[in-house]
């Protein structure tokens, strides 16, 4: 009677309608929510960090305030998430064997060569001010694991792999793991709480100076350090083709 | 705060006394019956089969009573898929479902009672929770309509075996019927009905068998019928009809297992079940007969056996309903009947093919039959020496007469029916194949049916294709109940 | 400060990077490392349960931070009881995992990945800020579909494909459950939350809770959202399945419990919910047992009785919210109870269901015949664990059962727990028949040459089984540890709110 | 009025991911709706930290008024969370792939039933 033209269509189009419907619930729930905050709570009271952020770390930026000292847990959490997603890619797909030799155009290869070690100077500088301005160790290590990304394909894989080698990343994710966990002791040792930055005696410095937020520059080279080395491996797990399990089946 | 399981036990008082004896004393008879035969593997369930039935009467508090039955349900269940075919498998694990089944009415029951009482203490259940309860029991008990475990079960597994699993299942059921159930809606006794009742219809599904253990096995659901007769009496009628159930317990587990033991016997010779091409034991194994008589009148409630005294008790105490006395009389005409027929086929008939030689039969295998032998005819004899039983003069002539009349009437049916009662089992094939009943009747076992048209099918296989619901369809379906879920809490 | 609670996060957390560091460095010593670190993570979880349970609650800030603006982690005796039980989950499943000859990738990494799971599960269980409850979930989430998608099964891929759609959809709904929150009260923090909560608009409040029991409902597989967990644990095999199962989904309940007591304050201000809990409960005792009657594998089929046994603890769970006061103390109790017993028994049953499969080299049911007289010790484990589950006194599980059917105000749960009890009976002795039928198959196939230890995984398997059968005898010690816990749960907003408030600077 | 415009956004990209999610067959579009989806929340966190007329959080800024920093932080751990869930989605795909040569979900998840 109907072709399936039609019914794939006609199902698509509930679901379509579904969603949207969803999502315009979602929307009225959330102004709803924002207009009974706005009505019960005042206003001076809205926002606990922004006035003290400074005086309590000594960084400028009140979101890496928030992510590196105040909510640090977190950070280690979303970490050790990154952490496990390469341990899981890794356990999915087996080790990385006979990369690829596809490399880009000539051109682009001499241009990178020349360019590669400027375009370092960027996330180095988003890690370093991560207490200063916008950025911080998330944005930077991204950056970084680009990079490392680009020479891959730029340059091959067997390139990529020679010049880091996947064991140098794995053990460079590993080393700032275990680091990232063990600075969070020194606040115990101190005897303050885990995590605890100033708290735990590490020196607030003058706000707004690169040597300043106590702890908050060291977590966030750490956790630059880590995001790249982590979001690099599961790069090179994803292109990397496994030696012994070329496909078998093909349906 | 009380411990779910205290395990209170204590030696019970009265007619229950002598029931605890007789568990015991045919537990350990049994069970060393049961190593002398060999059968190791047997050895652990038996020993835990035997010992839950004797901590079943030792429980003075619900939940150990229910810890019994259902250890006894298990250890019998281990017992009864022992030879491990497909059908004994399937036998089995039937009886294990239809008894925790059981076990689980007697959990509301439990339930119930404790929620309304706070106690666990064996006694007399709340009116809510008896309905739960009378369901239990009548599947322990085997009563009419839930009967099939039993007669299925038992006649199925090794020889050895059936007389243990006759001394406690049936009987712990209604040892707490007699214990926790007092119930008589709008004075009408179910139990007493359905007992008698069962007490009839059984006896005449017993009188239509061929099978010597599955004749057997109709008889004790009849026997049963008789005890859960006298427990529902006793609720609100006639005190002394708990104690003459239980008195009929008593008796009726000593000589059923004799009976028991007896066809074990008869079938280990034979190498096969069917009674009608047995006969002819009786000059050869003398003392089998003797044995098998003693059984068969205690059994048939002959005057001076112990069947005699318990029926008698029995049939005092439920003169106030006078329609179960007379069911009561019609079973034990039945019951005569039929063990004039059994009697007849296994030791006076002619043998019908010659038998295999069985004066080889070594004394030790006679000791059990004859210890539960001696003791049935002194019970008969001397029914006050049991513990609990009540002062009463149980050989006046009045009642001598009254358990004679359904004997002669038997006997009178016996001559007109013998021909009709006697003849061989139509169907073929069934030649025994070994000494286990299993095997002998393993024939029957049939393969799966055509598995397009069994029950259920359709359902199952809609069930797991819609198990195999797509990912997609399944983030739709929580999206669905995501909705639902937000209508229902849409504030009203 | 006492550091336990965030102890028991990170230790496991570091002990993660140090397997992976030894396997990278020293592959022969990751076995022993796995080992250390479940012992250094067990020992700290019974200490801070231990502390939980006897003393009051015990609060800890991060970095001391106090709640508004820091994350505060939080040991009552509700949670020291799900500590206690991730402290048995990561010892058994380390020494039951502990491989000698597998080398492969997945092997390699199981050992890190198992750490991290039972850490993000601690920390599930600690946290007392609702995103870092939701970091964890998802934590909890990346690491078992690394679990369930080992590479030695084809179709466990698909299958951990499948599992990611749905925590999507369940993380996705909690992080929308959070944001409104969030958005209405203007805090994460459970303490404050659970104080704006009774003043929120009652239709904000009901969705938020909906799409936190749909979140949940989709992890612990409440019975519309429950089909892609047979494939799941069947595609993940016995020991991960084990591990899911039996403490996984214990731990996303609890997180079910907490939010729905505590920050939503659902029995004072939305007592509706206990009702569908209740219906939920019902629906999944007997869809999870009948289906697991007509089940033909092993594996799905304990999967289907975990469904089952999740509304028996459902029904506990709603008997409480429904009553109120003091008699939900004994409703949450038995929920618990059946929790424990259920962790208990499910991973025995799990575990020595993985000798006998690993003997057969299969998991269909037909294909076990007569397999438990090669492995005698798993199948009495097995036997009974299957007696403690199926509930027979005086078994641990009939205990539970029993509690649960006495928070009962009705008539109909019980009956149908009644019911569960019946059915699964049935599907257990029947494995049981035909797993010591004694006419078995002429020859068992080669068993897999990756011989896991047998003695060793045998004698925890039968410690788990043996625990779960004596703890009904032992019901009054149990039960006293129980309520105390209960109390945690119930009576939490009387003494842990304020504390958090008054500590605030 | 900013933030509704922000909530309808975030609100449209959600729906746009989640049909993305319920009507894709390939493993790849759904791991892009999936990345979709984590955007969507994104935006949507971003825009509960809306303040009118406010300024960056950071303290350097003379400003009257700042948005509130705390959704901006659970928004980065939001992305991070979304790419490590993104990463093992995707490795599951290349998994199937090398496997099967196939990365429609429907016809793997019918080739793998266990029960038939």
């Amino acid at each position: 009677m109907e072709s399936p033209v039609i019914r794939v269509f006609l199902t698509r189009l509930t679901a379509g309608f579904l969603c949207l419907l969803l999502s315009l619930g979602f929307v009225v729930l959330l102004l709803d929510a924002g207009r009974h905050r706005a009505q019960t709570i005042p206003t001076q009271m809205e926002e606990p960090y922004t006035a003290r952020s400074v005086a309590e770390t000594g960084s400028i930026n009140v979101v890496t305030a928030i992510l590196m000292d105040y909510r640090a847990f977190d950070t280690l959490g979303e970490a050790t998430v990154i952490f496990a997603s390469v341990a899981v890619a890794a356990a999915i797909l087996g080790k990385p064997g006979s990369p690829s030799n596809r490399t880009m155009g000539l051109l682009s290869r001499r241009q990178l060569s020349a360019l590669l070690p400027l375009f370092f100077i960027f996330p180095l500088f988003v890690i370093f001010h991560g207490h200063l301005s916008p950025g911080g160790g998330f944005q930077g290590g991204v950056s970084l694991a680009v990079l490392v990304i680009l020479i891959h394909v730029a340059f091959g894989d067997r390139f990529g792999e020679e010049v880091i080698p996947h064991r140098i990343l794995a053990l460079s994710e590993y080393g700032a793991a275990i680091g990232l966990v063990g600075i969070g002791f020194v606040g115990i040792f101190q005897g303050s709480a885990y995590l605890a930055n100033v708290a735990a005696g590490f020196p607030r410095g003058t706000a707004g100076t690169l040597a300043s937020g106590g702890v908050i520059p060291l977590l966030n080279l750490l956790v630059g350090m880590k995001v790249a080395a982590g979001l690099s491996s599961i790069y090179v797990h994803l292109a990397g083709h496994e030696a012994e399990n070329v496909p078998e089946k093909r349906r | 705060m009380n411990t779910l399981f205290p395990f209170a036990l204590a030696i019970p008082e009265g007619i229950y006394f002598s029931a605890f004896l007789v568990f015991l004393f045919l537990g350990v008879i049994l069970f060393l019956n049961i190593l002398r035969q060999k059968e190791g593997r047997y050895a652990f369930p038996a020993a835990v089969h035997v010992a839950a039935g004797v901590l079943a009467i030792l429980a003075r508090d619900i939940m150990t009573l229910l810890v019994a039955w259902e250890v006894l349900a298990f250890s019998a269940f281990i017992l009864i898929r022992g030879t491990g075919t497909a059908r004994g498998r399937r036998i089995s694990l039937r009886y294990l479902v239809i008894q925790v089944t059981g076990g689980v009415f007697f959990f509301f029951a439990a339930l119930l009672h404790f929620g309304e009482t706070g106690s666990l203490v064996t006694g007399i259940l709340v009116p809510s929770a008896q309905p739960f309860m009378v369901a239990a029991i009548l599947i322990k008990t085997a009563t009419m309509p839930v009967h099939f475990w039993l007669t299925q079960a038992y006649p199925s597994v090794e020889l050895s075996i059936t007389p243990l699993l006759s001394v406690y299942t049936t009987k712990v059921g209604v040892l707490t019927a007699a214990q926790l159930i007092w119930i008589s809606p709008a004075g009408f006794p179910v139990l007493a009905w359905l007992g008698a009742g069962t007490a009839v219809g059984a006896v005449i599904l017993a009188l239509l068998q061929h099978e010597a253990r599955k004749l057997l096995s109709y008889h004790i659901v009849s026997q049963v019928g008789y005890m859960v007769a006298g427990i529902g009496l006793a609720a609100g009628f006639s005190a002394m009809a708990a104690t003459a159930g239980m008195f009929h317990l008593v008796t009726h587990t000593l000589y059923k297992a004799l009976l028991l033991l007896v066809a074990a016997q008869a079938v280990h010779h034979r190498g096969h079940e069917d009674l009608t091409r047995m006969g002819g034991l009786g000059s050869r194994r003398p003392l089998l007969l003797l044995c098998g008589i003693i059984g068969a009148a205690a059994i048939s409630g002959v005057p001076f056996t112990s069947g005699y005294a318990s029926k008698y008790l029995l049939k005092e105490a439920s003169q106030a309903q006078p329609l179960v006395t007379y069911l009561l009389y019609a079973a034990s005409v039945g019951t005569g009947l039929s063990f004039i027929k059994f009697t007849h086929l296994l030791f006076f008939n002619r043998a019908n093919p010659p038998s295999s030689d069985p004066s080889k039969t070594r004394a030790p295998s006679m000791v059990p039959l004859v210890l539960v032998a001696g003791i049935t005819v002194l019970i008969g004899l001397f029914p006050h020496a049991v513990p609990g039983v009540p002062r009463r003069a149980f050989f006046t002539p009045s009642s001598l007469l009254s358990a004679l009349l359904p004997l002669a009437a038997s006997a009178l049916l016996w001559m007109v029916l013998k021909k009709r009662l006697t003849r061989p089992a139509t169907t073929v094939g069934r030649a025994g194949t070994g000494a286990g009943g299993v095997h002998a009747t393993d024939t029957r076992a049939k393969p799966f049916p055509g598995k397009a048209h069994a029950p259920g099918t359709r359902l199952r296989r809609g069930a797991r294709t819609l198990h195999n619901l797509g990912p997609q369809a399944q983030v739709l379906l929580f999206l669905l109940v995501l909705a639902v879920t937000a209508g229902l809490l849409w504030p009203r | 400060m006492n550091h336990l609670p965030v102890l028991v996060v990170v230790i496991p957390v570091a002990g993660a990077f140090l397997i992976s560091l030894v396997d990278t460095v020293r592959p022969a010593f990751k076995s022993t490392a796995a080992l250390l670190v479940a012992t250094a993570h067990s020992t700290t979880l019974v200490a801070a349960a231990y502390r939980g349970m006897t003393g009051p609650a015990l609060l800890y800030s991060v970095g001391e931070w106090i709640a508004p603006v820091g994350i505060s982690l939080m040991v009552d005796s509700f949670s020291a009881f799900f500590l206690l039980l991730l402290a048995i989950g990561h010892l058994a499943s380390a020494l039951v995992r502990i491989e000698s000859g597998d080398r492969s990738e997945w092997a390699r990494k199981s050992a890190a990945l198992i750490a991290l799971f039972f850490a993000a599960l601690s920390g599930i269980t600690v946290t007392a800020d609702l995103f870092n409850l939701f970091i964890f979930v998802e934590l909890a989430t990346v690491c078992s579909i690394g679990l369930i998608a080992r590479k030695r099964h084809p179709g466990s891929a698909v299958a951990g494909f499948v599992a990611l759609m749905a925590a999507t959809i369940s993380g996705a709904l909690l992080l929308f459950a959070v944001l409104v929150l969030y958005v209405a009260t203007g805090t994460v923090a459970m303490p404050l939350v659970a104080q704006a909560a009774p003043d929120l608009p009652a239709h904000l409040h009901g969705m938020a809770t909906a799409a936190i029991i749909v979140s949940f409902g989709i992890k612990i597989g409440l019975v519309p959202m429950h089909f892609w967990q047979p494939r799941t644990y069947h595609a993940a095999g016995t020991t991960v399945a084990a591990i899911l199962s039996a403490f996984g989904l214990k731990i996303h309940v609890y997180a079910l419990l907490r939010l729905l007591w505590f920050p939503l304050q659902a029995p004072v201000v939305l007592p509706g919910v206990y009702s569908i809990l209740l219906v939920m409960g019902m629906v999944n005792i007997l869809t999870g047992h009948s289906m697991a009657m007509i089940e033909r594998n092993l594996v799905r089929m304990l999967a289907f009785s975990s469904i089952a046994h999740v509304g028996y603890i459902l029904l506990g769970v709603a008997a409480a919210g429904r009553i109120g006061g003091s008699a939900a103390v004994y409703a949450v109790a038995a929920a618990l109870f059946h929790t424990g017993m259920h962790t208990l028994m499910k991973s025995a049953l799990f575990w020595s269901g993985h000798r006998l499969i690993h003997l057969s080299r299969s998991s269909r049911i037909m294909d076990l015949g007569g397999i438990a007289w090669r492995a005698p010790g798993s199948i009495i484990a097995f036997s009974l664990a299957a007696l403690a589950i199926i509930g027979i006194p005086p078994t641990g599980g009939f205990a539970s059962k029993w509690f649960v059917a006495m928070a009962q105000q009705a008539l109909l749960p019980v009956l149908v727990i009644g019911a569960g009890t019946v059915i699964s009976l049935v599907y257990y002795g029947r494995f049981f028949l035909i797993a010591t039928r004694r006419d078995p198959p002429d020859s068992f196939p080669a068993p897999h040459p990756l011989s896991l230890r047998p003695r060793l995984q045998t004698a925890v398997v039968l410690a788990l089984a043996v625990a779960a059968v004596m703890a009904g005898t032992r019901d009054v010690q149990v039960r006293s540890l129980l309520l105390r816990a209960a109390e945690g749960l119930v009576d939490q907003a009387d003494f842990v709110g304020p504390a958090l408030i008054g500590r605030g600077r | 009025m900013m933030q509704t415009a922000a909530y309808l956004t975030a609100a449209g990209v959600f729906a746009i991911g989640l049909y993305g999610m319920l009507t894709q067959r390939d493993m790849i579009k759904i791991c892009i709706s999936i990345s979709i989806m984590d955007s969507s929340f994104v935006m949507a966190l971003v825009a509960a930290a809306y303040v009118p007329g406010g300024a960056a959080p950071i303290a350097g800024f003379e400003a009257l008024r700042f948005v509130d920093p705390l959704p901006h932080a659970l928004a980065l751990t939001a992305i991070v969370i979304g790419a490590g869930i993104l990463a093992i989605a995707l490795a599951l795909t290349v998994a199937v792939y090398r496997h099967y040569g196939t990365t429609d979900i429907a016809r793997l998840f019918i080739a793998t039933r266990e029960d038939s």
